[in-house]
């Protein structure tokens, strides 16, 4: 079914806030950075994977998720958690390794939780998807109605979780759906270097599960194929696998010099970034100029709240770093 | 489930007790759930599930394919969702194809959450040798799981401590790997050390986790031993009782947090200690007993020493194999050159 | 192409000597662990899986294979072995932990080495799959034909490493073929309760690379498909993923009680055993009753003789264990 | 490959160091080659491999899918061919999905194969926190992989070790697990200590596994560190001469085999221990240390004590990770407990 108007501008709204954030936290990262690179310093320790241009997968699929369906995201996971309705100031504070950060700072940028939406992630490529199983299951024996997303790389396709993921899904026919974000590149290597076929999808069949491709980054089309998925998922249908193109318009990580990438491609991604070409359809559709910018003014400030917030919030207690290690 | 009298013993085998407890578990919480291979129908191979599919059905006592890296994570998102899985990894040589999900996601999830995604889930699996299965199926591990925070690592010498330890571990918020050692499991096709099957009351109790019990008193030696090395110890305790050494014995039953505080007491009397594992000599059980005993500060009368097996692969042939292990006289022996001089 | 009378008579001969061996080992095995079965008991200690019934999968493969191909087996090894061309009385001598055996008893039965052709097995589910990726490579390194074949069962084929070994032999392109048993159970799970499709060899697809499916154990059928995919890697074609159904007759284990098993279904399979089968086509095809009786005599020597060797070499000194941890 | 004076020292980073000690095998020995995550256009996320794919083309320097199981495995196979592969697993922390490969294959190859068939594989990985990567991207993992036989463990302290340790580990016969530490990798990105930048010769040259060095001679007590706390252990040196207390300090280099020998020497004389690594505290490098030591029988002036990581994942906010980790001002400290009542 395609997105009604509310539903696109809540996408559009959700896209922009993923999009502001990003932006933020890459001015907030490199503080302190300047002019010798060093991660450990800065407001922002240690890897910072960013999501931009990936928005659209993040924010069609999970337009169609409650709170109680779960999330598992990986190392790159800023743009999931938000349109999963991850509480931003929290988030932002914890990845400022704060005290009112989602984990008081234990686990940062790559280990985000919160339990209030189900979502959480992990730094270790694929290995979301078996937890993701795993709530599927729960949900199924429980007899409720929700479901369970994986979000992974298109790189981590080639990892074992993978395999034993969906067929274990497949065989457990449990409500959940695998989404592969295929940005083309597993840090500096590229897709068709490390697998062995063009489309992730196709491999659907060896697990007796549907497996979809949407082209070109499309957040409607992104939000009917997932909308199929959970809805089968919802009803009893089992597992579905979703592949989707989307575009990684920052380096691996924050300080990636991305000395591998051809040249221009970046640059060519950019024309067709989703905010603009989203931006462009929304108003084609009649969408009026005001109404996208008041939406842009509203998740600006969100972000920018989220992270004075995080700013103003306390580093943890040394002590509290012996706390939580067991429940 | 009859009640049983003290007069006419219960006595179980650690497989039957460990199902009993599972049993039970499920029996009073429906969140208890049971995953792995072969646990099903079969029962498990080392018996861990018996009886388990035909009283609580398939949906809850599921046979997984060849997969535990999903299986494994299937576990940590099931205890995440509030559920209480418990999983078998059938060898504990097989971790290599799954610690991930035990030691990066299972024992990192209350961590990582600042302690609001709790991760309930036991995980049993089988250690040891000594029964000619070589070195990809007769391994022990212990420090291996030890070692990383996060997990609570536990192992019974005999059916009592393994119902109670299980129904602990089930109870408890938190991922906790239950090692059961083949020697003592009592499935007659692998032999079993009689000093295991012991009596078992019908009903349900706990085993505190973390806490070691000393199971022989003694003035002269402290030996400590885990699982079936305890066996072995008591066995060497009654000889060296023969000779005039008392020797105290400690049952390790928790390998992680280990209760070192149990050690220090008995060594700070006895001011002798051997320390007897099976696992790989080198970063393991017996060096972290050592190590505990010796950094409180013990005035020894003899060094420390620990029996082990030694840094080799465990090898097939009993030719090989059976000299490498720990054994009574082997802790006899170095009890003896401990106390040498004790009478003088 | 297909196998010639020779070729044929050659497969059977094996197939013979391979199930002698089996119904030894089963004899030798049950000696000392009875009445009560104890596995630590008698001559032969440890799990014990024994192959009768499979023995089409490792001979018509490996009758295409020279000595220096590689090939990495599972727990399930004997039958591969002896099609391999494993030495036969220092493989007997090292399942019983004598000196003479290929390791000098430090291996046992899923740990056989012979390096003078290349032969090797592992009892972790498909681990032997990279390495056999591996030695591909290596031969594709130094420039020879060889090639490198690693055989797997069904259940296997749901582990990780099955995944990521297919995709890597695609993306390096080198010469392995992957043969799956398919004998419909992995110790007490069919096959059904735990593989999410019908065929295995249609995962191939996945990895784009041909995959054949060989019904009915049938020895002339597999040496034709693997006859083909030998051809194809040592052309420099790539791997292949072959799929034969074959058949577990007997436990998954010795000691196996099998009451997971219908009833009946050995019986039925027993009437469709792949020597007696075979050798009716073989009669059928005009060879003389006399010629197999030799073939026959003679295998059957070759596993008496081997047996005698093994019981009359000595046990290893204890302190040989201490040998060979490093090279 | 220019000649270099004394006079003018050759500094190189460690990671400068590894890649030219395997760019010089390489060059010597047409069956080395490369395999890995990101370490052939990119020359390793840690610089392990710069240049290599320049020079040695795609044939021997090959990226490899995020496959960590097949392509270790893969390599295992290499070697069992003749070939002498050099892996790469990017960080420690991902051994939970491929350790089967490295512990149960690679180390086992040689005893189930009677010492026939060779693994010559070096695999690097890359250790240790403090710069805010948290629980899955800091760990150490020394003990994990040094408490199983099969496998040489090593850390270099510095570019010179690096080297020679890397050109041993490829001409050794059997698979060695060669860790490096971030915090001394060099790489602008992640900060470096600058003792372990160091003259390194051009020429080839190796530095024996197994061996630990003694960097600095004391009369008091024995420091023993390895990788970042060797450096830790030399600035608390440093601290104490001025107090009066002579520490004598060990980089273990070889993690397995460990150098007991090394440290019960300068014990015996010390009689006063204090081991430090940043690995998780129990079970661990430390506790072997101890124990070894122990069991020799000292004559303790004091307790040995160690200095670790707690029992604790590792916290993403600096302002939790840092107290944890191993510090000069901690060694200090200890070192003054152990050594009071040493002037009186
Ligand atoms: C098992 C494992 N291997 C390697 C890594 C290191 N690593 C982190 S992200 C990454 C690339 C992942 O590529 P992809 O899955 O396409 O996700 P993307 O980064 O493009 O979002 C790698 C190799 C890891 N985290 N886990
Ligand atoms: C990774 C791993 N998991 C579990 C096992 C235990 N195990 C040994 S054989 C086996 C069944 C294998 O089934 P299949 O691959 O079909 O081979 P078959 O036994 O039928 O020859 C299992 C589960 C193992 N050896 N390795
Ligand atoms: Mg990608
Ligand atoms: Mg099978």
């Amino acid at each position: 079914m395609p997105a009604e108007r509310d539903v696109r501008l809540r996408m559009y709204g959700q896209m922009v806030r993923s999009r502001c954030f990003e932006q933020a936290i890459k001015v907030a990262y490199l503080e302190g950075k300047q002019p010798l690179f060093n991660m450990a310093k800065g407001p922002i320790p240690g890897e910072m994977h960013l999501s931009s241009g990936q928005e659209p997968c993040a924010v069609g699929v999970c337009a169609h998720l409650r709170p109680d369906d779960t999330v598992t995201a990986t190392h790159r996971a800023h743009h999931i958690a938000i349109a999963k309705g991850v509480a931003l100031a929290a988030m932002t504070a914890e990845i400022f390794g704060k005290r009112d950060g989602l984990s008081g700072g234990r686990g940062g940028h790559m280990h985000l939780f919160d339990p209030a939406v189900n979502f959480c992630c992990s730094g270790i490529v694929a290995q979301g998807m078996g937890p993701a199983v795993g709530a599927a299951l729960a949900a199924k024996l429980s007899g409720s109605d929700a479901v369970a997303v994986s979000f992974i790389g298109e790189g981590a396709a080639n990892q074992g979780a993978f395999h034993e993921s969906l067929n274990l899904a497949s065989v457990w026919k449990v409500p959940v759906i695998f989404v592969i974000e295929d940005n083309a590149w597993g840090i500096s290597v590229a897709k068709q270097a490390s697998t062995a076929i063009a489309r992730n999808s196709d491999r659907a069949a060896a697990y007796g599960m549907p497996g979809n491709f949407v082209a070109a980054n499309d957040v409607d089309a992104i939000y009917e194929a997932a909308g199929e998925a959970v809805q089968r998922a919802r009803t009893g249908g089992g597992p579905t696998l979703i592949e989707i193109e989307t575009w990684r318009l920052e380096g691996h990580f924050m300080g990636d010099a991305e000395g591998y990438r051809p040249s221009g491609e970046v640059a060519e991604l950019r024309t067709r970034d989703p905010l603009i070409t989203y931006r462009q359809r929304l108003v084609e559709a009649g969408i009026s100029a005001t109404d996208l910018e008041s939406i842009e003014g509203v998740e600006l400030r969100v972000v920018t709240d989220a992270l004075e917030f995080a700013r103003n919030s306390d580093y943890p207690a040394a002590e509290s770093a012996f706390e939580a290690v067991f429940s | 489930m009859t009640a049983t009298t003290a007069a006419t013993p219960r006595r179980l085998t650690i497989a039957k007790a460990m199902s009993e407890a599972i049993g039970l578990s499920m029996s009073a919480d429906p969140k208890v759930i049971v995953l792995g291979e072969d646990i099903g129908a079969l029962g498990g191979v080392f018996g861990t599930t018996q009886g388990l599919l035909e009283r609580f059905g398939a949906a809850r006592v599921r046979d997984t394919p060849i997969s535990e890296t999903a299986f494994i994570g299937a576990a940590v998102g099931l205890a995440a969702a509030g559920m209480r899985p418990v999983v078998e990894l059938m060898f504990v040589d097989f971790f290599g194809v799954c610690m991930d999900a035990i030691y990066n996601l299972a024992a990192k999830q209350s961590y990582f959450s600042g302690g609001q995604v709790r991760c309930p889930m036991v995980l049993m699996t089988s250690v040891g040798g000594g029964y000619g299965d070589a070195g990809q199926h007769s391994q022990c591990l212990y420090a291996t799981f030890a070692h990383l925070p996060g997990l609570k690592v536990v192992m019974p010498s005999n059916a009592y401590d393994a119902k109670g330890l299980m129904q602990s571990a089930i109870a408890d918020a938190n991922p906790v790997v239950f090692m059961f050692h083949k020697a003592l499991q009592g499935m007659g096709w692998l032999g079993t050390v009689p000093g295991s099957i012991v009596h078992v009351p019908p009903e349900m109790y706990e085993v505190p986790l973390g806490k070691a019990a000393t199971v022989r008193l003694g003035r002269d030696i402290t030996l400590v031993g885990l699982g079936l090395t305890l066996h072995l110890a008591l066995q060497a305790a009654a000889t060296l009782a023969a000779e005039g050494i008392e020797a105290e014995v400690i049952d390790l039953r928790s390998i992680a947090p280990l209760d070192h505080e149990a050690i220090a007491i008995s060594v700070a009397k006895t001011r002798r200690l051997i320390a007897v594992d099976d696992d790989y000599r080198s970063f393991g059980v017996s060096a972290e007993i050592i190590a505990g005993a010796s950094e409180v500060g013990v005035d020894w009368l003899s060094a420390p020493a620990r029996i082990t097996h030694p840094d080799v692969p465990i090898p097939y042939s009993p030719a090989l194999e059976h000299p490498l292990l720990p054994s009574a006289a082997k802790i006899v022996d170095a009890a003896r050159r401990l106390c040498r001089g004790k009478v003088a």
